[in-house]
């Protein structure tokens, strides 16, 4: 049982590490990286595609994908290596993680030869950011409630609709898109699966802004927009099916969440005085941090111990569930907690204040980790059913047709 | 036994909420954040006409003359609606200030004009980060002038007067009045967590001042400050009362997987648990209404209790009504982050509950067994 | 808005403290009351008797039924008046509750003037103990699942079945019994309820032991029990209705179980000591204990608002159920809380331990309160349903006949 | 990355899952709790047999020479079938203190009767209730005797030789080997909440005593501690893990409503959060082992993060085990109690959480910054 390289890993970490010197600006020690901070700074979009072409170059893309996908044939494990080393370093390759993670791997799995050619490498080479174009207003966490409708008129379709919380939509070039092709069949029978080119006709990108002020999101509407039948991947109906090889997918791609935890307490803490001296040497604030500090690396180990499967040719399974699930909440608590220990200035926003606003920062977008990418409440049910085997709920939808499905008042 | 409010405040509350359904919808405080201006200057105007910001000042001195349970009805409404005006600053510590320690020529002064609502008063107490600590505050009163700064005084970019925390050489911590518009004294408008609430930095250079005289040391600041939190707890119990109702409501009407999500027990149990929190909350926020009107010396422990409870109810409700919208939740355009914003503005704004929490223990742990035993 | 009586109230208070000081032992000072302490030592059953005799003697029993029931047709808050004082004393009088506060009223509603003059003023003058017969091994938190069966033969009916969970059952002389009289219908409308003698032929009454150590509880066994017609209360498939009239009055008779609370923790913080001094100096033990304070105090002022509705003639709605789950959740913490202070002595049990261990008795009853009267989870349905107005949930046992319902591996 | 037990520990720790699914379930346990005797004699001659209370002492010294890693693959099945057993105080602490501080002559006495089941060992360390202070222990050594009394000793009515923690005047807090059967000690066997594991309370008049020697003053007391809690961490995480496991299995098949009650989120949502709590403390064990086995610096921090990480999984899954038993939990016939008494034994032996709260904490907050951005 060791934390240590083997001499292959630490080999592959040590070119990983002299990539990124040569070609991302590190973090400073003591600087929080945040929830997609500076993503949305004028240039950002354009520095992340430089990167990733020299990700490419180097041989950082596609790490554990087979050769013929375009990928580099290596492992999973070489990925977490360049995950957790570029990790150090203020880069925005989150913009690449849905097409890269979850959209290219559906599109080798179910497309054709001649779509793997098209769109994998140009992906892999950072010239096109694609986007994911799922969820729905009326979906929410019920993902395949969606209505967005897609009707047949000869050799296309036509899309009619509305898909919301789409990440980067405004700076994608390509899509995936879930459709209703058959309201009349079973909720999850009557969906296809198509790619599209977000600059066609009557697609209209417009941002969403979050509770945090940010806007990393989209609404995307859809008004009789044509698709060939070509760019179908899956059969007609097979929409859920190929869906889930994208979500699949999403455990390998999603990461935590950076942002400011129990180490960045104790730092606010030494500041921090009361009429004893600095609140790190107040047993109920330390008692309150040690409870962060184990909690996190619990998580960090569980991590570890993901890893070590990994690295034995083993899949991340449902049980990644668990990092997501923690973390979001801890780093509202923590969020929570530094404010309360702040006091009457602790609402104050902005560079000036403890930790340059790290802590007022994460409060306001911590709920989003909560709800994005499945929420507390869908997670649990995952960790129930899936880890635990514990039986399903009751389904009133499933066995009728999705037009029948109660809706209520709000659509 | 009698542990309500009489029936006239119970009135005087109806009137409260339906007076601010149809006139401050949470798009009122929206206004502000999309649009800055400190606060809503027509509420604030219809407010004082309805007798609201005189509520505790005695009719002889130009107020209602209702008394502070009075307070504490409108200040559940007021919260409920996120009213985007100095009403906490003026009524709760600015008038609350004057009328406890001023002379009889200060509550002649101001505390008219307040009821009026042509003064916005506020409270100048924290300077740094971290909890405050009485004793050690840097800001100097000196005969009649005062010297130091001020971190986030809440309402400090838009009151005329301020009420401000200032050790003076013979009495320590010490309350004096600073006409916010003197020489000497500067304000810069600083962005917090609730944009719906303005706040300022403040500094004051030799700036002329007025002491309270009536505050004769810390412990007299303390009741000021335990009196204005009960206030205020009433204020945080209605926004989470509020956030309570909207994922409620929410929870009906969405529907997911063929049923209303309220149907699930993830989301029932987690509303029955706000629920469960908001009434707590609400019985030691009645507790600290006796104890500050009838000037019960338990005040502190149920000042304590009562912001306790309050804070922790707010934070609750507020960031699981988030939670309950789902992806809604958290866009701007949804106002769940408003209800979240000022929970959290609130629930720092004399203190955060580790402070409280301390302070509550310090009172209950020099009492001695007997007298605990009820 | 003020915590004094009325003088009415004053009045009757000190009629209440003259009668108990002359007829029961007042707790000590610093003395923790427990969770039915002392009620299995041999001759509480007579001394509880006897004491209800003197409340009965001196028109403390039955304080706020009508006169023509028997009570003293007094006020719902002389009642509480009442039950306040006595719990400041050493008595039992928990023994009586089932009976005074749940069976009579409900024979007083659905029995004729016979059995009204039967029973009530004997159970009122404490000549005899009643218990309540409804909870079934596989019915738990789904109460109507019961089993028990009651057929019909000529002018009797022949019960077979078992019950659980019967509350001093081994000390009463009769019961209330809920069966099922048509397994064929609905599963809330085969229901006939019916009162009967504990001594009667084939009722077996078996003590349950519980985790505890003690035994409060039975489980009750009918082979071939026969009860006249007479004896039913309401008609034949109306038990669900009737039991539903003994459940309402639960929420009057229910009490919070006393045992150690925050002021017991401050005690205890005094005596323990780390290398600082007494723990009640640390800071960290005080956030914690003022977070129980805070959190009993809630709980205390909701009673006296609660007191406050029923002075001015108001019903405790299901809104009550909040003292059953706060403090039931509390007591366990607590006690949990008090033993991981004493540290690796904190097991010790018995009386030589601090506060003569009513923490470590608390951490074995307190799971007991979470289950017993309505689980955690059943009273946060209650407070979602009844008092939010959230939906209920999907019903699979509803539309059935009760012997279709699916009941799993397990009975 | 290679953060698991190798191939071969895996094959030990199921092997041992055979061996107790086969020899110990909770009647095991119970019987102990029915009728009183210590500890199960017949499966403590199995595992001395099997090499187990030898894992960790090398081969020289009559042991299995299979090194930490082993115990704590054993542990977590010990605590998986909640075995009534004196291996923690046995291997964990007895063993282990006289391999960290003996001398040969002591382990050349001690080791090989440790491993082959007829000595058994423990630490006496507690001589009031609330957080041990080693240096104001009250137990004196001097002279190769030992006065002092000790409270609430695990197994001490069972065990052949103590390890306690005493005074020195030179050394400060030490450890000494002590015969219990030795003139001068006298103990009375005590009850506490978790009677399937015997305690006792042990006073010593002046009773012969040797002196661990390589135990050099506190620091190194509390090694040993920090050594066996994580050990004994593993075997609350089994015990969590067990506790979990029953209440999942009794949520398939019993029946409410018409339906199994895991299909209510009430019940899957509270089992998927003892899931994270238990996988975090496993997790936070691993770390411990880790440590453990190679002796790292951060011992003291990774044994207080297995520790309380441990100690809140087990206390949460037995009690909501008892919780989703609902009735039949709480029972004396049913075996929940069975674990969430275990737990909180196991949770207290070698102190709370709050103790070790802090005792990480002050390992933390002398660290510098640097070092913590891993």
């Amino acid at each position: 049982m060791d934390f240590s390289d083997s001499p292959d890993e630490a080999a592959y970490r040590a070119k990983v590490r002299a990539f990124l010197d040569a070609n991302a600006e590190k973090r400073k020690p003591g600087e929080v990286a945040g929830y997609r901070r500076g993503q949305d700074a004028p240039g950002a979009v354009d520095a992340a595609k430089a990167f990733q072409r020299k990700k490419y170059e180097a041989g950082f893309a596609g790490i554990p994908w087979p050769k013929d996908w375009g990928g580099q044939g290596g492992t999973p494990i070489q990925q977490v290596i360049y995950n957790q080393e570029e990790a150090n370093y203020k880069t925005h390759s989150n913009m690449f993680t849905i097409g890269l993670g979850m959209l290219m791997p559906t599109i080798c799995t179910w497309g054709t030869q001649a779509q793997r050619e098209q769109f994998v490498p140009q992906a892999l080479r950072g010239d096109v950011i694609w986007c994911q174009l799922f969820s729905e207003p009326a979906g929410g966490s019920d993902l395949a409630a969606l209505r967005t409708r897609a009707e047949r008129d000869g050799d296309h379709w036509v899309i009619n609709g509305q898909k919301i919380w789409t990440s980067g939509a405004h700076y994608s070039s390509y899509g995936c898109i879930v459709t209703r092709t058959d309201p009349t069949a079973l909720k999850h029978a009557g969906l296809t699966y198509f790619w599209l080119d977000m600059k066609a006709p009557g697609v209209e990108v417009r941002p969403i802004k979050q509770a945090s002020g940010a806007k990393h999101f989209n609404e995307v509407f859809f008004t009789n927009v044509r698709v060939h039948d070509s760019q179908r991947l899956g059969g007609v109906g097979d929409g859920w099916k190929v869906s889930i090889t994208t979500l699949m997918n999403e455990r390998y791609a999603a990461g935590e969440t950076p942002g400011p935890d129990a180490n960045e307490l104790i730092e606010l803490a030494r500041i921090l005085h009361n009429e004893n001296g600095p609140l790190i040497d107040d047993t109920a604030v330390q008692e309150k941090i040690a409870e962060f500090y184990v909690r996190s690396q619990g998580l960090r180990f569980t991590k570890f111990r993901t890893m070590t499967r990994l690295s034995r040719g083993g899949t991340p399974g449902p049980e990644s569930s668990i990092g997501k699930l923690v973390s979001a909440s801890k780093q509202q608590d923590v969020a929570a907690y530094a404010m309360d220990l702040m006091g009457a200035a602790g609402s104050l926003t902005g560079a000036d204040v403890p930790m340059a606003g790290a802590f007022e920062e994460a409060l306001m977008w911590s709920p989003g980790l909560r709800i994005a990418g499945g929420t507390d409440e869908v997670l649990r049910n995952i960790i129930a059913e899936r880890v635990l085997g514990l039986p399903g709920d009751v389904r009133l939808d499933k066995d009728v047709p999705f037009n029948k499905v109660p809706t209520g008042p709000k659509r | 036994m009698n542990f309500d409010f009489p029936d006239e405040l119970k009135e005087l509350r109806a009137e409260a909420k339906r007076f601010l359904t149809a006139k401050c919808q949470p798009v009122v405080a929206r206004k502000i954040l999309d649009h800055g201006g400190s606060f809503d200057r027509a509420l604030w105007k219809e407010m004082a006409a309805m007798g609201w910001l005189g509520a505790s000042i005695p009719e002889a001195h130009g107020g209602a003359g209702l008394g502070h349970l009075a307070v504490c009805a409108l200040a559940e409404e007021i919260g409920y609606a996120i009213a985007p005006v100095p009403y906490a600053s003026t009524v709760y510590l600015g008038a609350e200030a004057l009328m406890l320690y001023g002379s009889e020529a200060h509550k002649a002064a101001y505390l008219p004009k307040i009821a009026s609502g042509a003064t916005i008063a506020t409270l100048a107490l924290a300077e740094q980060p971290g909890p405050v600590v009485l004793d050690r505050l840097k800001a100097r009163f000196a005969d009649g002038r005062l010297t130091g700064a001020k971190l986030g005084v809440v309402d400090g970019d838009s009151a005329d007067i301020a009420i401000v925390v200032a050790l003076d050489a013979r009495r320590g911590a010490s309350l004096c009045v600073v006409d916010l518009k003197a020489a000497g004294v500067k304000r810069e408008t600083v962005q917090t967590v609730d944009p719906t609430r303005s706040h300022a930095n403040i500094s004051f250079e030799n700036a002329k001042a007025e002491l309270l005289d009536g505050a004769r040391g810390p412990a007299d600041v303390r009741r000021l400050i335990d009196r204005g939190a009960v206030m205020m707890a009433f204020e945080q119990v209605g926004g989470a009362q509020a956030a309570l109702d909207r994922a409620v409501a929410y929870a009906k009407e969405r529907y997911a997987f063929g049923r209303p999500i309220g149907s699930f027990q993830a989301i029932k149990h987690k509303l029955a648990d706000v629920y469960v929190a908001v009434e707590l909350a609400r019985s030691n926020a009645y507790y600290g209404a006796w104890a500050l009107n009838s000037s019960a010396a338990e005040l502190p422990v149920a000042a304590a209790c009562a912001r306790v409870s309050a804070s922790d109810a707010g934070w609750l409700a507020t960031k699981e009504n988030i939670q309950t919208h789902g992806g809604m939740g958290f866009t701007w355009e949804g106002d769940a982050h408003l209800y979240y914003r000022r929970a959290k503005h609130l629930g720092l704004a004399l203190g955060g509950s580790s402070e409280w929490k301390r302070r509550l223990m310090g009172e209950l742990k020099s009492r001695n067994t007997s007298a605990m035993a009820d």
